[in-house]
């Protein structure tokens, strides 16, 4: 019984965890969604992105002799300003052009970046796979006197963890303390108005695909510890899509909550459903979770509600 | 709909300039290359591709070619899609004086989409190491060639080193064994042959799989911990393989006890994990990393002339199995060039080629494979021609050769084919050939 | 406008009457309360100053808004809410505030869309498109024509409503409600942002709609005078409460609602 | 100059409703119809460029009539009845794999009542396997009377992972393939077995030709506008006595039978063996560009959409090895990528609804030309 219950809550608290890895993700959807209104379809490669810059510089930087640490913190300037570039680009020559169009149109310009992204990172950078040590990957078991083995926790997911918190704090400082913060929210709830009073839509446009880019790259960092940088890194959007419908689009805590829930919920189906059915299910199990939750709120758990009128 | 001829106009002259260069000269053995240089497998698609690549450009810069016929060979990438490698497929397969010689995509989906093509194209399909297990009988599948060892020759070449770490086949009984699988054909293969074993040696066999790519396994790894087998088989490839080692480590499953396929055993498997890889162990698809006496004469030739494309990964597992692919294959052309004469050969050729192909451990070690590859003989029952592997482990820098040659079950694995080779000609309405009337 | 020899419509049976009916949205009252009728063939105006809760009516008429309270009898046939597809069935059309055509669509194509209803074949015979399909699509086909002559729309008939002005617009949305062949037609704004003379074809289209296809209309209008010359009755709603009902000389006459449109307070 | 309709009257609204009220329309429809079905055998058994070898049909022209079937049923779904999905893959799975259960034969074992079916020839099972999607497709539509747009493309991407695992899982499936992966029965059609690339084109080519035009019929008759009401304003349709459930399912069902016939095609004529992920997120996406570069609620758009996104990638990977240009393959294909996105994003800014709008503005302008006033 003991140990069934260690089980469980071994399964729960590291679902728990993992989930808030995909919220990293996430985020940076519900950044660029809320202030434009456009469905990102690029920010899985854009984690990619910032993680081969981040990577490659910092293992040119190392092998040319520089101590470790301000590698680091030279890479990530450097993975920061091929964001930044990134976001000019975006801004410049797709949505740009692009304003006023239907959702759908943004959605699939989005994809039309991915694939530009996606090759682009590849050709500059590689298509290898490269390892990235920036946080510890072994695990903790606590309460060893009370379940026997303990509970497993890892640590590389306790870190994603604190980080996401670190984030959304930053994020909310932003958007709620900072005058760029508060002209984000003044576009997300009227484009209009907000140009009325002489907020430059552009501007917002590079500043928060900026953000989505640097929230990318926080990202990568977890990511890239954890399954070294490579291609595979795009496949988290489809892995982080379930987590902002359940949390709504337009949610940062949304964002957080949606992580928790579809990464407890996948990771339970997993060890206690998956047995009877074949296993391998945790990637449908979290779109279902998604349908059902939308069958009880269309607009997710955090979404505005959608109104019809006529 | 005149747009729609308008491209498609513009698309054949696309298609039809491709194919024009290449019928220039007439003395030229065309060979085509279906890699992943991209997507997803890529870090494991490089190292193999740059070996295939680099054995032909030392043939034709040695030899001047297999006797005097000079290699023309072509890269398509695939990207390891089914689609996209039978595009590819198609697109190659008629280049050169005679058509291409022999295929290899280096993709389970690829050669199980292919082996349903090649016989009406006359070109026979090497899969070393891969592919169907029961391409093994070539009475039902001429034209499949599964050289050196299928997924049911490492499945029971696993178990039997498992048995001998734990002291014996007897002492198998009451231990559990887990596969944790790239849920996909290439992943599912081996459980046919692991529930034999499990039936025969009495353990206890748990299949666990994980979903394509594979960059999510935490359910499964606790599972494991708290399943508590003591052995773990991964069959894995691309990331997946690196996430496993790295799960295992988190949940504190020993790596010594885990062991991959030999598609779960290169360098880029290992490299991203770091230490926690240590100990890890992985099948030998016969040969591993390091440099052997074709080496030098790569070096020689190639690297020092700044004419190989391979970079960090020369002399690496999935680079040297490049090599091997491209031996066996230029071999059986030149087999097939004793019986038809030294000219291109046709894939029909090449067919016969490989199925008369016998590499004696004299002409590997001429060839400078020696270490590499034990010998190989193919005949038309058996198209893998060997069956034999070796277990390696990866020190935390190096992998080191850690058992002798293991040889496979007859017992076991015979029926097997049999079996699935039977049922496959039936359902595709295959009459098997008599082997006893070929030459 | 309506010939002064016409006598009105003040008697005849009743078409769709409306009994204390009352509608909220989360505790904020959109109409508490209104009761009235409308009588076969007649036009029938709903008035009222900004936020009276006129389109609010409308909604509930054609079942796209559930009042909370209240019986709405159309036909004979009683009940506490409509469902949008009984009022379709049972003949009531409808335009809209704010344009709400297709707007993907052409002008045909919206109204033809007015015919579905209507038309029997199921898919499978549309599908093939041949016989006694082909022979409805044509027979619906001819009816709209009618229609998109009787509007004066010939022209337009193949463009895609989008790319039409307003004044078009609303035009091609009364076809498509037209074509439904309603028994009674809701009329929301019918004239709204038009100029004198589209309003003056906009009014003659209603009257001929009245009295040559002797259809029920409710319309909802601002201009007075628009009102006053079409209109059989009026009910003049204000706060969602019927605040007068009768003919128009009655209703202009009314103090209640000399108040509502002047702003004197409750 | 040419292309004028000036003079060509209407004299009945039968004639004025043909597909192509056109006359030059209409001309070349036949004449692009008399390509495809005798020029290109012709060409074939003659092995004229291009057509020597069989690249060209089988590379090319068999899997874009193909993905243009798959094309023209989202197109149904999404640019009639604008209803997003992200799901054609699993709905062309379900096409592929039960069209090889019923041409290898059912058997479900129900304790005492086994039901049995014998393996049927290649038509019917192709039929039933779509039919079969069309109801699963009826199943996974319901959700769009409550969820809207993107939402409700989550829904799709639902069926589109859980079917990915059935197909994978359910070993029956598969018959008990050890593999997983399946190979298709003959191609036996009344006899006559379709084996040569010619045959399959042609195989294809029926397909295709008599869907696309029940799938035009579909459009433009009462069905087709109630879908595109529901599309352009549901609640406005609503009103008017379209009934969202009907108009939503049916599109669903439509739309679902017209990918399952694709994925079986798909699976038996293209690539005769394969797995699960041949059917994959990968191929919903790209079903989807089709639709969206092609054109929105365009029949025309979808094959236009299908031979671009098929096309260009093949073609750009084949130019710079046709010019002689020494690019290793990761290069091209890596720009392959980038010019692939970078034409989506060029498209969408200059015609955000695809290729046919294009198309049309393209035919006003020749209406006028060469005296544009």
């Amino acid at each position: 019984m003991i140990i069934a219950f260690g089980q469980f809550l071994e399964v729960l608290v590291s679902g728990l965890l993992a989930g808030v890895l995909y919220s990293l993700v996430a985020l940076g959807f519900v950044l660029i969604f809320k202030a434009s209104g456009v469905f990102n379809f690029a920010q899985g490669a854009m984690v990619l992105l910032a993680g081969l810059a981040l990577v490659r510089s910092l293992d040119f930087l190392v092998a040319n002799g520089l101590p470790f640490w301000a590698a680091i913190i030279a890479a990530l300037l450097f993975a920061a300003l091929i964001m930044a570039i990134t976001a000019f680009l975006v801004e410049r020559f797709v949505l740009g052009p692009l304003i006023n169009q239907d959702g759908l149109t943004l959605f699939m310009s989005t994809i039309g970046v991915t694939f530009i992204i996606e090759g682009g990172a590849q050709m500059l950078f590689g298509s290898d796979v490269y390892p990235l040590r920036l946080f510890p990957s072994d695990a903790w078991f606590l309460f060893e006197g009370s379940f026997p083995g303990g509970l497993l926790v890892s640590k590389i997911d306790v870190w994603g963890g604190m980080i996401a918190a670190v984030l959304v704090v930053g994020l909310a400082v932003f958007f709620q303390q900072t005058k760029t913060g508060r002209a984000l929210r003044a576009v997300a709830d009227d484009h209009a108005a907000a140009q009325s009073v002489g907020i430059s839509l552009n501007w917002i446009w590079f500043i928060v695909w900026l953000v989505a880019g640097l929230v990318a790259l926080v990202a990568a960092t977890v990511w890239g510890t954890k399954l070294g940088v490579q291609f595979s890194i795009v496949f988290l959007a489809l892995k982080a899509l379930p987590v902002l419908i359940i949390g709504g689009f337009t949610s940062v805590p949304g964002a957080i909550v949606g992580g928790l829930i579809v990464g407890a919920g996948e990771k339970l189906a997993e060890a206690y459903l998956g047995p009877f059915i074949g296993g391998g299910i945790e990637y449908w199990f979290a779109y279902v979770l998604a349908l059902v939750v939308l069958m009880a709120r269309p607009q997710g758990l955090f979404g505005e509600r959608i109104i019809e009128r006529i | 709909m005149r747009k729609l001829t308008l491209a498609l106009g513009a698309l054949a002259v696309a298609a039809t300039a491709s194919t024009g260069p290449a019928v220039a000269q007439t003395n030229e053995q065309f060979l085509p290359a279906l890699v992943y240089r991209t997507g997803p497998y890529a870090p494991n698609g490089i190292p193999f591709a740059n070996g295939v690549a680099d054995y032909w450009t030392l043939l034709n810069e040695r030899d001047g070619g297999i006797n005097g016929v000079k290699i023309v060979f072509e890269e398509c990438e695939t990207g390891y899609a089914t689609d996209k490698g039978v595009e590819c497929y198609e697109r190659l397969k008629g280049k050169g004086p005679t058509g291409a010689g022999y295929f290899s995509p280096l993709s389970t989906g690829i050669t199980f989409a292919l082996t349903d093509k090649v016989p009406g194209d006359k070109i026979p399909l090497l899969t070393m190491g891969y592919g169907r297990s029961e391409s093994r009988d070539g009475a039902v599948f001429p034209w499949n060639f599964i050289a050196v060892g299928s997924y049911w020759t490492a499945a029971d070449v696993a178990i039997q080193h498992i048995a001998k770490e734990v002291g014996g086949f007897d002492k198998l009984k009451d231990k559990k064994i887990s596969l944790v699988y790239h849920d996909s054909p290439y992943g599912k293969e081996p459980i046919a042959a692991l529930e034999a074993r499990a039936k025969l040696n009495g353990f206890t066999f748990k299949a666990i799989p994980v979903t394509h790519p594979g960059v999510e396994q935490k359910s499964q790894w606790l599972s494991i911990r708290q399943d508590r087998p003591d052995y773990v088989l991964l069959w894995g490839w691309g990331v997946m393989n690196s996430t496993s080692i790295k799960e295992a480590a988190a949940v504190g499953y020993p790596r010594d006890k885990v062991i991959g396929v030999w598609w779960s055993g290169a360098e880029p498997d290992v490299t991203p994990a770091g230490d926690q890889s240590a100990g890890y162990k992985a099948l030998m698809l016969q040969h591993g990393p390091g440099k052997f006496a074709v080496h030098a004469d790569l070096e020689k030739f190639l690297v020092s002339k700044g004419k190989s494309v391979s970079k960090e990964d020369f002399a690496q597992v999935l680079y040297n199995r490049g090599l091997i692919n491209s031996m066996i294959g230029t071999e059986a052309v030149r087999t097939a060039m004793k019986k038809y004469g030294n000219k291109p050969m046709t894939g029909e050729q090449v067919r016969w080629g490989f199925e008369n192909l016998n590499l004696t451990a004299a002409r590997i070690k001429e060839l400078g494979f020696e270490g590499m590859l034990q010998p190989l003989r193919f005949s038309c029952e058996d198209h893998q021609g060997a069956d034999v592997a070796r277990v390696q482990q990866w020190d935390g820098k190096a992998w080191k050769t850690v058992s002798d040659y293991y040889k496979a079950d007859d017992k076991i694995l015979a029926p097997l084919v049999k079996e699935h080779a039977a049922k496959y000609a039936t359902e595709k309405k295959i009459t098997a050939r008599d082997c006893s009337k070929e030459s | 406008m309506r010939a002064p020899d016409g006598p009105p419509v003040t008697s005849g049976d009743v078409l769709l009457s409306i009994d204390n009916v009352s509608l909220s949205f989360g505790g904020v009252k959109a109409i508490s309360g209104v009761s009235f009728d409308i009588r076969k063939g007649e036009i029938r105006a709903i008035i009222g100053p900004n936020g009276a809760g006129k389109t609010s009516m409308l909604n509930i008429i054609n079942g796209f808004y559930h009042p909370q309270q209240g019986i709405i009898t159309f036909k004979g046939e009683a009940r506490s809410k409509m469902r949008p597809h009984d009022a379709a069935d049972g003949g009531i059309a409808r335009t809209f505030q704010n344009v709400a055509l297709f707007r993907g669509m052409s002008a045909l194509d919206n109204i033809m869309a007015g015919r579905t209803l209507k038309m029997k074949r199921n898919m499978f015979w549309q599908m093939l498109r041949i016989g006694p399909a082909l022979a409805e699509e044509v027979e619906h086909r001819h009816r709209v024509e009618e229609i998109i002559d009787f509007l004066k729309i010939q022209e337009i008939r193949r463009t895609p409503v989008s790319r039409l002005p307003y004044g078009l617009q609303k035009r091609v949305e009364l076809g498509r409600a037209l074509a439904m062949e309603p028994e009674l037609l809701l009329l929301d704004e019918p004239m709204a942002g038009m100029n004198i003379e589209e309003k003056e074809d906009m009014s003659r289209f209603i009257l001929d709609v009245n009295e040559h296809y002797g259809t029920t209309i409710a319309l909802i209008e601002h201009d007075m005078g628009v009102v006053m010359d079409l209109s059989d009755r009026v009910v003049v709603l204000d706060h969602g409460i019927k605040i007068a009902d009768g003919t128009p000389q009655e209703v202009k006459s009314n103090q209640a609602v000399i108040d509502a449109y002047l702003g004197v307070a409750h | 100059m040419f292309y004028r309709e000036t003079g060509q009257f209407k004299t009945s609204y039968a004639a004025d409703m043909q597909i192509f009220p056109i006359r030059q329309d209409r001309i070349a429809l036949w004449v692009v119809l008399a390509i495809a079905f005798l020029g290109i055998p012709l060409l074939d058994q003659l092995q004229v460029w291009p057509f020597g070898g069989e690249y060209m049909l089988r590379a090319i022209l068999i899997p874009f009539l193909i993905l243009s079937l798959a094309a023209i049923g989202l197109n149904i779904l999404t640019g009639y009845c604008g209803q997003l999905s992200l799901g054609s893959g699993a709905f062309m799975a379900i096409g592929a794999y039960s069209a090889y259960k019923f041409g290898t034969g059912v058997h479900i074992p129900l304790g005492l009542f086994n039901l049995s079916i014998p393996p049927l020839p290649v038509l019917p099972s192709i039929l039933l396997g779509a039919l079969m999607s069309a109801f699963v497709g009826i199943l996974f539509g319901i959700p769009s009377l409550r969820i809207k747009g993107l939402y409700l493309a989550v829904a799709t991407l639902a069926a589109q992972f859980f079917f990915d695992w059935v197909f994978i899982r359910v070993k029956w499936f598969t018959n008990y393939n050890s593999s997983g992966s399946v190979s298709a029965p003959d191609l036996n059609f009344f006899g006559y077995v379709v084996n040569t690339p010619i045959d399959r084109y042609l195989l294809c080519l029926v397909f295709v030709s008599i869907f696309a035009l029940l799938a035009k019929n579909l459009v433009r008759g009462n069905i087709g506008r109630q879908w595109m009401a529901t599309r352009d304003m549901d609640i406005a349709a609503e009103l008017m006595g379209i009934r969202p459930l009907y108009a939503k399912l049916t599109a669903f069902a439509i739309s679902s039978f017209i990918m399952g016939v694709a994925g079986a095609l798909w699976a038996f004529v293209y690539l005769g063996a394969w797995e699960p992920l041949a059917f994959s997120i990968d191929r919903s996406f790209q079903i989807l560009f089709m639709v969206i570069i092609g054109g929105l609620g365009s029949i025309l758009g979808s094959f236009l959409g299908a031979a671009f996104i098929l096309v260009l990638p093949i073609a750009l990977d084949q130019v710079p090895h046709a010019l002689g240009v020494p690019i290793s393959v990761e290069t091209v294909s890596h720009l392959v990528f980038i010019v692939t996105g970078t034409l989506i994003c060029w498209l969408l800014i200059v015609e955000p609804r695809g290729f046919a709008r294009l198309w049309l503005t393209g035919k006003e302008k020749l209406r006028l030309w060469p005296y544009p006033y």
